[in-house]
């Protein structure tokens, strides 16, 4: 045999048609759930398999079944779907031109917002930029969401960051960085300041599947094995990486979820659609954390149903009927079903919470935009620029601010336009 | 060596032909980065080259930019010549060991017992709206690590001789490409409409092999009142700017940092008495600060007025503000009015 | 502020106590590192703080420099004030990412939310036969970052105080320690003997709280004839080869390369109308770059020679061209002279 | 319960009593072979337990033994001596200043002899450098080895590196780093090329458990994994990385050879003071590459018998005597018992041949002066300082190397002395 350089299969490519069967899907209820107390060893097998507790008909199944309350439920089920409908909005925003640039969670709406209602608010976030759900379930305002998305008068990053990239000091959520993985790390550190200080909050980070491969997350895990930080590593397998298949990022024939125990930190591979096996797991994983027995890497299991960013174009590299064909559905449809199900939601309830929802982001544009855009209205102080770089604005960045304001000043003085 | 053939391109076409002219004349070069196979590349630089040379040849890669770089130190170890895409200048750094400990040092620490010709082609430089995050341009880390070759184009033509060079090259080049040139010059008013290359005389380029030697600057435009040193995307930026003012200002495009072709830039030097040095890093400690340094050393009897720096602000590259940071035209412009009235 | 008790103490010495008056006083503090827990560090800096503030203070980390800094990050932001120790600086690059990327970018781009007060302790520079990666002094790639502070200490009294300052800093500080001066000033003569800080008038070190500012430079010798601007081991070496020529110049320890305190440097050059510059680190690109661009900028009119740099040669740090490579007393007691004779 | 940080337990300090109840020791020939096919799955359990084939008799067990005949038999063994005397022999003439800085292999020697002994010729090695027995086995010149740690005129390295940064480019051993663990992915590239370019050649690659944590060894791993590079990890566990304990590395309940599984990776743990068990683990791991099943993680269970390096004093950090309670024992001991119980060794060949190795070793350094040293002799042109940093000198290197030539003729004229 003659030796050639092996590539990961791809199962389907335009043109082609949605092959899923890559995808190891447990039934709901089937998988046992071991004490959070448990070892590494006997949690082992969590890893390869895949926690499930809604079924196809919308029952919710076995040990995971967190047993939330019908408001517990539809508060999932709200947050989701106001996360969904502000994404879409906010992509058309970006197709119009008001905003720059902008990045959907559509069809992993659960990850977030499911792990966000089972920590505690003093536990810290650690999201990555697809995990506007967290914010939302934290509370962080839409205007305040929009008004990032607009770097404008009102914007938290003060102009800097590109949109999406929020954080929230009072509620508890990091900083996202435009560098993939970087918050692994950081996150095993928050939580092993909070084991030294002798407190009991936990920390949580996400990344995608493809950022895994960064040395960051070996870094994050091996930390957190060595000094069992109160930690939640979450990796949403969202089977896409721009362009490139979960395969490249080592996905084949072996789940992120196992590269916990081979490290010596307990793993579970999830049904990322799943609102109460995400709810069911990240508690799990906290209470893990809480009591002193370490970290958790969770694997979940779900699928970027939009394209990467409104720079992207999925259909270049993958079927277009992709999503409808995905394994675990969609995480909104599934949820509703269950409260559907169980009789506490219908139809004419969902289609209302829609509208109104529909209105309130709406009304939160409205309210955002009266603190100006990029392109219309009142605009940022330039000079925010030469702040924040350190505590204080050193001589050298003063010079550069008076140097700047001389500019703006000539410039305006020749042209009548405010800026170069 | 060249041939005659040429067509109009965008620096993203010449980039790619550069690829696919190298791909097909030797065997021994492959193509990996993140998204650069099937996708060709989020740029789209290495398009259609998997299709026409197979996924040995062009490679996606994990997201891992230390990776990429430790791997493909180990390919040309073992006799390739790997072109190594990071997608954007600014996640470079988790590859910065793996460059700076490794790649640059090979050759020097085995004695010459081992080399790795790898090249870097990294996107660098704003005006695309990126934020903080894709806007850099990290020539000056580089620039001062011995071993390493910098160059960073400032048309098509150059691009892809360039690039074939870097290929081409036994040492290991850092190879940056100004995103905002790729589909146009850009002289440095966002008011202005867009531009394409079509038309510009160094979006002219033969359709097969060339290259553009390393180490050679490129004057732009002659001139008798000062010097400009610049290089990438701030190129045009300063030929606009020296045009706006009607000041006679020799514009010289470096093309490479390191070799740096200091005869070139003296030999303007002495004749003017004036210099400006200008691009877009940030400007404590960054490459200009080299050129500065290097200049007054070597033409110091000459100068008529202080060496000027014109290049971005110390602060990351901030979203709102791209263009209050970006050293664009007015700012060249005014620092070029008062360098060529500064009495001496 | 201060305690009026003092002791001779070696760099090591004053390292230590810097640490441990920190941590006593400061629940926060916390240090981290390869080998500083239990055995107190390669080169003993952290000797006895384990012992005495335990394994949740002190603690030992996996040798992976990038998880040591991401680390720290998270600790920082969670409310501790961590003090990591990269065990050389030439090991400092796995973890750049998280430097560059993160820990310089924190308060920027979150818009003052969050914020990482880190401190980087790292041993730098050659003279210890250490070969090319026992011997680096890369704070050019560090000073170019926007975000960053970034200290060398040439004696000991400045190394506890500078160490105090930069763990009272609420902004990152990269903290050089110049290892070849850790038992010892070194005049860069390696047919000497070794001599120790025994006697030393910055080695009298108060034993409690103080702290030296960061961003101020100290004028080591004042001099009429000329301006030498250096920082860490090159300080001795400078006084040393100025005491070798009777060259009556005046010796500005930078103590910080950011902030830089141009303020010092300009009075003493508009004085004395000639500059050297002088590191240990390569000479292309280094820190001597931006201080000869800002030098000339400011202090052009006054300036009767050109500036001059004495650094490292552009090639890594030989193991067997120690003395070679080194910028000692003889290559800068040269450059002294031919700076003094330059007639304009 | 309040949180506290978790800090990995060392069993032993200096003034304790030696406790190595932590490494879980297998019977000689207890553990199951299967075939260098067979898939990670199938080979998972190899990752956990400790392949052996010598018992404490000295006899070889099951079906990991090699079968080798008598002649590799004492090859192996005196490669191991000649390493283990070499070393010895560096190590004092560091300590009287003839060279400036040494690392020993003591106890180690199996795991680069055997492995060296395994792979073919053609097989690219990139070393650690704690692995002398490579180059020794290659059969590079101990005069050669010499030269460089004396920096002399013949060095290989001219002058450039720390002493023991050796290489070899004619027996393909690459160039050791000063900075640990970068080899690791430069070796999967290698292997990829080779894959690439249809050869059968295999790369191995060796760190130290403590090297394990670098994001190198992560991103070998995994590209190993995603590509099936035909390459052999290996991860010497020789319990301590200077003063760190292997359980700061992760190694605590946890084998580093699992990290492979968890990856996608087949991993094995591995007695590496058993020489058969060193050579058939090796052979095993090159066989599968070679074939085209992709790579092997292998741990090897090993004791730093000596100090880190000659700047190190382990008595600070560990109990004296712990190396003499190492449950696996000597290596050389080992072999040389299972040589003498097969009837091919006596005690006598065996002095014979440590005098005739010590004459050799003396015999190669009395060779290897003669072309100088840092403090005697003739010495290396300093102007190679100035080669080598590119293919051509360029410019400003040929004006430094200039100036050097005039600074050192300058102080020659003033001083006499040759250098500054
Ligand atoms: C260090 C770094 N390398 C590359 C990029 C460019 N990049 C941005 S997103 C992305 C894909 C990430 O995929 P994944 O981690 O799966 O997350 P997803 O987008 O699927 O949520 C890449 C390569 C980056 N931002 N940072
Ligand atoms: C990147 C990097 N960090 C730190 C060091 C300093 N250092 C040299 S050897 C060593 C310990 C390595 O231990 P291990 O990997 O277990 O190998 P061993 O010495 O036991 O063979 C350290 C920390 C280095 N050389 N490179
Ligand atoms: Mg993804
Ligand atoms: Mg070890």
């Amino acid at each position: 045999m003659t030796p050639q350089l092996y590539v990961p299969t791809v199962p389907a490519r335009p043109g082609d048609t949605p092959d899923f069967s890559y995808v190891q899907v447990s039934a709901a209820g089937e998988i046992a759930r071991p004490s959070p107390a448990a070892t590494v060893a006997e949690t082992a097998s969590l890893a390869e398999t895949l926690i499930r507790v809604l079924d196809e008909s919308g029952q919710a199944c076995g040990p995971w079944n967190p047993g939330l309350d019908p408001d517990q439920l539809r508060k999932g089920l709200e947050l989701m779907l106001r996360t969904r409908i502000f994404d879409d909005s906010m992509q058309r925003r970006q197709r119009q031109g008001k905003i720059t640039f902008y990045m959907r969670s559509y069809g992993e709406e659960a990850v977030s917002v499911a792990a966000a209602m089972a920590l505690l608010a003093d536990d810290m976030l650690f999201p990555s930029y697809r995990n506007q759900g967290l914010f939302l379930t934290r509370g962080v305002s839409l205007v305040d969401l929009m008004c990032q998305l607009l770097s404008n008068t009102r914007d938290m990053c003060k102009g800097r960051q590109l949109p999406v990239m929020y954080h929230s000091g009072e509620r508890k959520i990091f900083s996202i960085s435009g560098n993939l993985a970087t918050q692994f790390p950081q996150a095993v550190g928050w939580a092993m300041a909070a084991a030294i200080k002798g407190e009991l909050n936990v920390a949580a980070a996400w990344m995608g599947e493809g950022s895994a491969a960064e040395a960051d997350f070996h870094h994050a895990l091996l930390f957190a094995k060595v000094y069992r930080a109160p930690v939640i590593l979450n990796v949403v397998n969202n089977q896409w990486a721009i362009s490139t298949f979960q395969g490249y990022a080592g996905g084949e024939q072996r789940s992120f979820a196992a590269r916990g125990p081979g490290v010596g930190v307990a793993g579970l591979r999830v049904d990322g659609n799943d609102f109460l096996a995400v709810y069911a797991a990240t508690a799990w994983a906290a209470e893990r954390a809480r009591a002193g027995h370490g970290a958790t890497l969770i694997e979940w299991v779900t699928y970027r149903a939009g394209a990467h960013s409104t720079s992207d174009d999925p259909t270049r590299y993958r079927p277009r009927e992709e999503f409808s064909q995905w394994p675990l559905g969609d995480p909104v449809d599934r949820l509703k079903r269950h409260l559907c199900a169980l009789g506490h939601w219908d139809e004419k309830a969902h289609q209302e919470l829609i509208h109104s929802l529909e209105e309130e982001v709406a009304g939160a544009w409205r309210d955002a935009i009266a603190y100006g855009s990029l392109s219309e209205g009142v605009r940022l102080d330039p000079h925010l620029m030469f702040t924040d770089v350190y505590k204080d604005i050193p001589p050298h960045l003063q010079a550069q601010s008076a140097a700047l304001a001389k500019e703006l000043r000539e410039i305006s003085a020749e042209t009548g336009v405010r800026s170069p | 060596m060249s041939d005659p053939a040429t067509k109009g391109m965008s620096m993203i076409q010449a980039l790619n032909s550069a690829l696919d002219v190298m791909l097909a004349r030797d065997s021994t070069v492959v193509a990996l980065g993140e998204d650069v196979g099937y996708f060709g590349g989020v740029f789209r630089v290495t398009e259609g080259l998997q299709r026409k040379y197979g996924t040995h040849r062009v490679l996606d890669t994990p997201i891992a930019e230390g990776g990429i770089i430790g791997a493909a130190i180990g390919m040309a170890v073992n006799g390739l010549r790997p072109v190594a895409e990071i997608q954007f200048a600014d996640y470079i750094y988790p590859a910065y060991d793996q460059i700076v400990s490794e790649l640059a040092r090979l050759r020097y620490r085995s004695g010459g017992a081992y080399t790795a010709p790898v090249t870097i082609r990294t996107p660098c430089g704003g005006g695309i709206r990126g934020g903080q995050t894709h806007s850099q341009s990290p020539e000056g880390v580089f620039a001062h690590v011995s071993g390493l070759q910098t160059v960073m184009p400032s048309n098509p033509y150059d691009a892809k001789g360039l690039l074939i060079a870097a290929i081409e090259s036994d040492d290991p080049v850092i190879f940056f490409e100004p995103k905002r040139l790729y589909n146009g010059p850009f002289d440095g008013d966002p008011q202005q409409p867009a531009t394409s290359w079509a038309d510009h005389p160094l979006a002219e380029v033969p359709e097969g092999y060339y290259s553009v030697p390393i180490g050679q600057a490129a004057i732009r435009k002659a001139g008798e009142a000062l010097t400009v040193v610049t290089y990438g995307t701030m190129v045009h930026v300063c030929l606009a700017a020296a045009a706006h003012t009607g000041i006679d200002a020799e514009i010289i495009d470096l093309r490479s940092m390191v070799p740096l072709d200091m005869d070139t830039i003296a030999t303007s030097v002495e004749k003017t008495g004036r210099c400006l040095i200008a691009h877009e890093a940030t400007r404590f400690a960054g490459f200009g600060a080299e050129l500065s340094a290097s200049i007054q050393e070597r033409c110091f009897w000459s100068l008529e007025a202080p060496i000027v720096r014109v290049a971005g602000w110390d602060t990351p590259y901030p979203h709102a503000f791209e263009w209050e940071y970006f050293p664009g035209k007015v700012r060249v412009a005014r620092a070029l009015q008062e360098l060529a009235q500064t009495v001496s």
